[in-house]
C-alpha cells in the first residue's frame, strides 16, 4: 500500500507533463535516490537547475544507479538488504545505502508519539519522550553495524557472485545519541542486575537481552546518524548500538529496556542467532564481531579490461577494536604484502584499505586478511568451519578470495585461499 | 545544584511512568515465568486456533509452508548433529516461555499482537502438545508453562570466541 | 523547467490514487527528501513498510524537515543555499544538506560525457575520463569546505537571526578521489611552472587559479562524497578540492586544468573574493579560512524551555590544521572554560565539541572560541575589523555569541563577545 | 614495467588530447594578452551589442539593475577608501583581459558563450570607454587590450593573514 519507486516516477513524469514542464526524459526512469532531469548537450551554455529548487535537501545524480538489493525470502517485511560495497568509497555508507534487517517491515512511528520507557530492577522507573532524551549529554561515534548472518551462503561452498551478496551486510556511519550508561546512572539499578531486554517498536516486537556489563561500556541510545536523524530503516527514532555486537542486538526502533537480573531467552537468542556446531551443541551469546575483511575492488561480477596497474581496495572491521593492519595477496595465499590503510583508523569501524597492484593478465587468486588491535588474526574459512562444523548459519568472518580469469572476469573464489 | 559541576548529580529528565503504561508494553515472558499473564490455555482451544490463525502459513501439521515464510515448527529430534539439523521448537528451543513470548509478540504474521492471552496460551500448548513435549490434556498458565522441559533446554553453550586462534 | 519538489510529490500522490493504493495522507506533502508514509496508530500491530520497496535507496522519515537555506539574491541561478547547522549532529554533513554556492545553476552531466583535461606548461597533456581517473590510487579525507563569504551578513551588526543564516556556509563530508600530485606527476610539470587554472563545465564556467605548491601537496581531484558519487549541487562527477582553502577555490563540475606561470586573473579572483581593506587596498589569494567556531544549540531563534541542565554543542574548524581546543564562555567573556571535543579531531575538518551547562534562568551571553595546532586563537569580530575594516566580504572567522533571554529565547549577540 | 614497484613509474592512464580538443575549452584570456583570440572589436560595435545583449540586466547606464541581478559595471572611482566603496569594472578591476575572460565565459547570463569573439572584443571596448579607460576609437585585441590600464591596477595586496595575532 505504498507508492512504488517505479509509480513515484512515472507519476512525477506524468505531472510534469500535465504542467507542460516535462524534463527530455533520456531515460524511462531515474534510478531510486535520484531525479531525472534534462541534459543539456553542453552545460555551459544553458543555465543549469535553479538553486533550492529541489526543496533544500537534495539527491543524488539520475546516472548513478547502485542499489541495496533484496535477499530473496519469503516475505518483504521479514528480509534484509545488502550494501553495494563494490561501488562504496572511504568508509562511510550512504544512509540511502545502509543494510537492512527488518523481521516486520519498517514502521513509520512520529517521533512526537514515541517515547522509550526503562524499568525494571531500578530505582526510578522513567518514560523518555525524544524531547527528554535530546536534553542529556550526547556522543557521537562512527561504527560499523554487522548483521551476523553477513556471508551466511558461503559457508560451505561459494555461492553469491557479487561482494555485495557475500559481505553486503556491514555499513559504517556515524551515530549520535544518549550513552545508556548515562540512563542506566539516572534510573539507579538495583544490586544483581545482570541483564537488560531492549525492545522495538515494530510489528516484531524485536527483542533482545543485552549484558549488562556491555550497557554500561559503551552502549548508545542513538538518534541520529550521519549528521541527521536516524533514517526510517535504520531505526527512526531511536535504536540501541552495541558497539562490536552482531547487528540483531541493535534494537531499532527502541521502545523499551527492562533491567533484568536473568537474560530473556527471546526468540532471536535462542531459535536465531545461536551457532550450532558439528556436535549438536549451540553456542548462545555469541556477541561480537570478529575480526573481517574482504577486497571490494576488484570483486565478483566485475571484469578487468586488461593488464595493468589496479588499485586494490576493501574494507577491514573487527567488533574488539581497531584495525592494526591488512594483508593482501595476489598469488593464492603463497606471499602476503601489507596494504596502507586510510586513517584515521577508528575502532569498530570500517577501514579501507588500499594496495597498488598490477595485473600481468594471467589467472590470479586475490585476496586479504587483517588483524585487530588484539593481536588477532582473520582466519581462513576452513580454520573456521574446522572448529565450527558446517551447520552454523552466523559468524563467518574467514578469509574471502576472489579469482581473475585470463580475460579478466573476476568470479567468487570463497575456500580457495 | 546549579553550577557546572551538576553532571555529577541526577539530570533528572523524563518522567516516571504509570503502571499501567509499563503494563501495557511489558509483555514478555521469561523462562521462570516472570512475565507470563493470568488465564491459562487447552490443547483443544490451541488445535482451534492454530487452525483458523496460523496452519496457512505453518501448514496443518505445523510443518512449516515455505512460499509463506512459515518456520516449521516441530520435528527435527535427533538431527542437530548431522549434516541435515533440521531446527524447530520442539528440537531447539531450550525453553517453552519463548514460545509464548513470541507468539505475543510478533504472531500471526499478518495480525501481530491480536491474540487474546488465552489464545496464545492454548497455541502454545497446542504446539508442545503436537511436539510431543506435553500431554494432551496438560493446562499451559503462569505456572505451568515454566515448568515444561524443553528437549534441547541442556543444548547450549556460552560463547568460547576466540575460537580460531591465530594471533600475532 | 524541471518537476519541483512539490509536483513531484503531488503527482506520487495522484499516481498512487489512480492505481488504488493512495496512502493515508497526514499532511499534505512530505518535506523535501522525504516520501509520505501512512502512519498506522500502534506499529507493532500491522507490518510496516516492505523491505525494498523504495528500490533499494532510502530516504529520510517524513517528520524530518531540515533544509537548507537560500539567501535571497536576485537569481537562483547565481545563489546560494546554507546548511541548517542547528539541527546538526556530529562531524558529518548530511549530502543532501550540503552547503551550495552556484553561478550559473546546477549543470546535469553524464559522466560519460563528461573528461578533464590537462593542459599547458606540462610535457604530456592528457585528457581523463571519468574510468581514466578511477584508475589511479585513491585517497579519501573527511574535510570541511567553508564558502569565505559565511558570515557576510554579520561584519556591522548583528544580522541573520540563526546559525544557520550567519555560519551555514560551511560542511563536511568524506571526500574521496585522485591527489592532484599523482596527475602533475604524469603529465609531467615544466619549469617555472607556478600556477594552475581549475575550470569548471558549468554555466558560469568558473575559474580560479591554485597556487603550484598547494596543489602538489594536498589537493584532491574528487568523484566521492560520503561513500558515493558526488551530488550534482557538489561538482558531479568531479570537483577539485583544496583542502583548508576557501570553497570558491574547490571547482566543481571540472573539466581542465591549465598549467602556467602566472595567475589567471580571474573575475572570482579579482572582482570577487578579494578582501577590500580601509585604505582602498585589498587582499587578493587569501585562501586560507581560518580558525572558527560557532555554537549551533543552543542558537539564534530557539528557546530553552527553562532553567536547568543544557549540553551546549558546536563545531569549530581551521584551514590550517586539528583544532587544538575550544572554550566557551556563559557570562558573556569573563571565563572561559575547556570543552571536550569529539574525537577524532581531524586537520581541517568540523570538530564537534560539548560543554554541559546549568542555565539558572537569568539572561546570559554564550560564546566559543577556539585554537587550532598553530596555536592560532579565533580573535573576536572588533580584532578583525579592528585591522581590515569594515568593507571586507570575506573571510570572517569572529566570535559569535548568542544572547540568551529571561524567557529562555536565544538571539543573534554577534559583536558583544 | 610489471610488479608491484610499478608505482614508481608513469601509470599513463588518459589519452593524448588533440589540439582542436584542447582549443575548443582552452578559452581564458590571461592579463598579458596569453589566450586572447583573434579579431578585434570597437566600442561602435560594442555599443550595439551592449544595448541588445547586456542592458536589459546591467542598465542601459551600464549602472546595474538589482532585481536583474546585473552588477553595475562603471563608476566607483575614489570610493573604495570610503565607508561606501562601490566596486566596478573601473573602479576595482586590476586588469581589463578579466572583462573579456568573463563575458567569454559567462555572459549573457541568459545565453552564456554565445557571443561571437568580435563581439566580445567590442563590448569589452564598450565598457572600457564608458568607464573612461579607453578612447571611443581604440580598437580592442590580442594586442591593445593587454596595454590597457586599469585605474586600479596597483590596488592589491598580496594576503598577510593571520593578521589577528593572537598565539597561545
Ligand atoms: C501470514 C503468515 C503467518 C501466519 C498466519 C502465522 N505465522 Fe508464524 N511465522 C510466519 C513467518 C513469516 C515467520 C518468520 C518470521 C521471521 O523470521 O522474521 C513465522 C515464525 C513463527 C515462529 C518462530 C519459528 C522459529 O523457528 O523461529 C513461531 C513459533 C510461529 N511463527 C508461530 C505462529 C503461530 C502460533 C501462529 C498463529 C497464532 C502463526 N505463527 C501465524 C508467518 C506466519
Ligand atoms: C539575464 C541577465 C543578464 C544579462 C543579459 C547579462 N548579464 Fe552580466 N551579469 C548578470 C548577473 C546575474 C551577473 C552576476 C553573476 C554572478 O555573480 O554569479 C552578471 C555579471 C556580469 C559581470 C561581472 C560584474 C562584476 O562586478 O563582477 C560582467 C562584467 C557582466 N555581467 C557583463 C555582461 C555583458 C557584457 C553582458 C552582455 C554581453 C551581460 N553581462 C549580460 C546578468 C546578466
Ligand atoms: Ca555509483
Ligand atoms: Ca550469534
Ligand atoms: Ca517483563
Ligand atoms: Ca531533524
Ligand atoms: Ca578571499
Ligand atoms: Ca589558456
Ligand atoms: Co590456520
Ligand atoms: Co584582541
Amino acid at each position: 500500500p505504498q507508492p512504488t519507486r517505479r509509480s513515484f516516477f512515472l507519476a512525477t513524469a506524468a505531472a510534469a507533463a500535465a504542467a507542460g514542464t516535462l524534463p527530455q526524459l533520456a531515460r524511462a526512469e531515474a534510478p531510486a535516490g535520484a531525479i531525472e532531469f534534462p541534459v543539456p548537450e553542453d552545460p555551459t551554455k544553458v543555465q543549469g537547475r535553479l538553486t533550492n529548487d529541489d526543496g533544500g535537501y537534495g539527491t543524488r545524480s539520475q546516472f548513478e544507479t547502485e542499489a541495496r538489493w533484496r535477499f530473496g525470502t519469503a516475505t518483504k517485511e521479514s528480509s534484509w538488504t545488502m550494501t553495494p560495497l563494490a561501488s562504496g568509497l572511504g568508509i562511510i555508507t550512504p544512509s540511502g545505502l545502509h543494510f537492512e534487517r527488518h523481521h516486520g517491515g519498517i514502521p513509520t512511528i512520529n517521533p512526537a508519539n514515541h517515547s522509550l520507557i526503562v524499568h525494571g530492577m531500578c530505582d526510578k522507573p522513567k518514560k523518555y519522550t525524544m524531547a527528554d532524551l535530546k536534553r542529556f549529554p550526547s556522543v557521537s561515534r562512527t561504527m560499523f553495524i554487522e548483521c551476523s548472518g553477513n556471508g551466511l551462503t558461503e559457508f560451505k561452498q561459494p555461492t553469491l557472485k557479487t561482494v555485495q551478496g557475500t559481505h553486503g551486510l556491514t555499513s559504517t556511519s556515524e551515530w549520535t545519541g544518549v550513552p545508556l550508561s548515562t540512563i542506566l546512572s539516572e534510573v539507579g539499578i538495583k544490586d544483581g542486575a545482570a541483564w537488560i531486554l531492549a525492545e522495538g517498536a515494530d510489528a516484531a516486537v524485536m527483542t533482545r537481552s543485552v549484558p549488562m556489563d556491555k550497557a554500561w561500556s559503551d552502549a548508545i541510545i542513538a538518534y541520529g546518524q550521519n549528521g541527521e536523524a536516524l533514517r526510517p530503516e535504520q531505526g527512526y527514532p531511536l535504536r540501541l548500538l552495541l558497539p562490536g555486537y552482531e547487528g540483531n542486538t541493535h534494537i531499532k526502533w527502541l521502545r523499551r529496556l527492562e533491567i533484568s537480573d536473568k537474560p530473556f531467552m527471546t526468540r532471536e537468542e535462542t531459535s536465531k542467532y545461536t551457532d550450532l556446531l558439528a556436535d549438536g551443541k549451540a553456542r548462545q551469546f555469541s556477541m561480537t564481531m570478529e575480526a573481517k575483511s574482504v577486497i571490494t575492488f576488484p570483486s565478483g561480477d566485475m571484469k578487468l579490461p586488461g593488464p595493468g596497474f589496479y588499485e586494490i581496495t576493501g574494507l577491514a572491521w573487527s567488533g574488539r577494536g581497531a584495525i592494526r593492519d591488512v594483508e593482501v595477496t595476489v598469488d593464492g595465499g603463497k606471499t602476503w604484502n601489507l596494504a596502507s590503510l586510510q586513517g584515521p583508523v577508528l575502532p569498530i569501524c570500517h577501514t579501507r584499505f588500499r594496495f597498488p597492484w598490477v595485473w600481468d593478465g594471467k589467472p590470479a587468486l586475490i585476496a586479504c586478511r587483517c588483524s585487530d588491535e588484539t593481536g588477532y588474526v582473520q582466519p581462513t574459512i576452513a580454520d573456521i568451519t574446522a572448529v565450527r562444523g558446517l551447520n552454523s548459519v552466523y559468524h563467518l568472518n574467514g578469509i574471502m578470495a576472489w579469482a581473475i580469469g585470463a580475460d579478466g572476469s573476476v568470479t567468487n573464489a570463497a575456500h580457495q585461499v | 545544584a546549579l553550577g557546572n559541576d551538576a553532571r555529577a548529580d541526577e539530570l533528572g529528565f523524563g518522567t516516571t511512568p504509570t503502571k499501567e503504561e509499563i503494563a501495557k508494553i511489558d509483555i514478555d515472558a521469561m523462562p521462570d515465568g516472570r512475565g507470563l499473564p493470568e488465564g491459562s490455555g487447552t490443547v483443544a482451544k490451541g488445535k482451534e486456533v492454530f487452525a483458523e490463525k496460523c496452519a496457512a502459513c505453518h501448514g496443518e501439521n505445523l510443518e512449516g509452508i515455505k512460499e509463506a515464510g512459515g518456520d516449521k515448527l516441530i520435528g527435527g529430534r535427533g538431527t542437530l548433529n548431522t549434516a541435515k539439523p533440521v531446527k524447530t521448537i520442539e528440537s531447539y528451543w531450550p525453553y517453552a516461555s519463548t514460545v509464548f513470548d513470541y507468539v505475543k509478540r510478533a504472531m500471526p504474521f499478518n495480525e501481530p499482537g491480536s491474540l487474546t492471552d488465552e489464545e496464545i496460551y492454548s497455541v502454545t500448548a497446542y504446539i508442545l502438545n503436537r511436539a510431543n513435549i506435553i500431554k494432551e490434556d496438560e493446562v499451559m498458565n503462569a505456572e505451568t508453562l515454566p515448568k515444561v522441559e524443553m528437549p534441547n533446554k541442556d543444548g547450549f553453550i556460552p560463547d568460547p570466541r576466540p575460537d580460531v586462534r591465530h594471533y600475532r
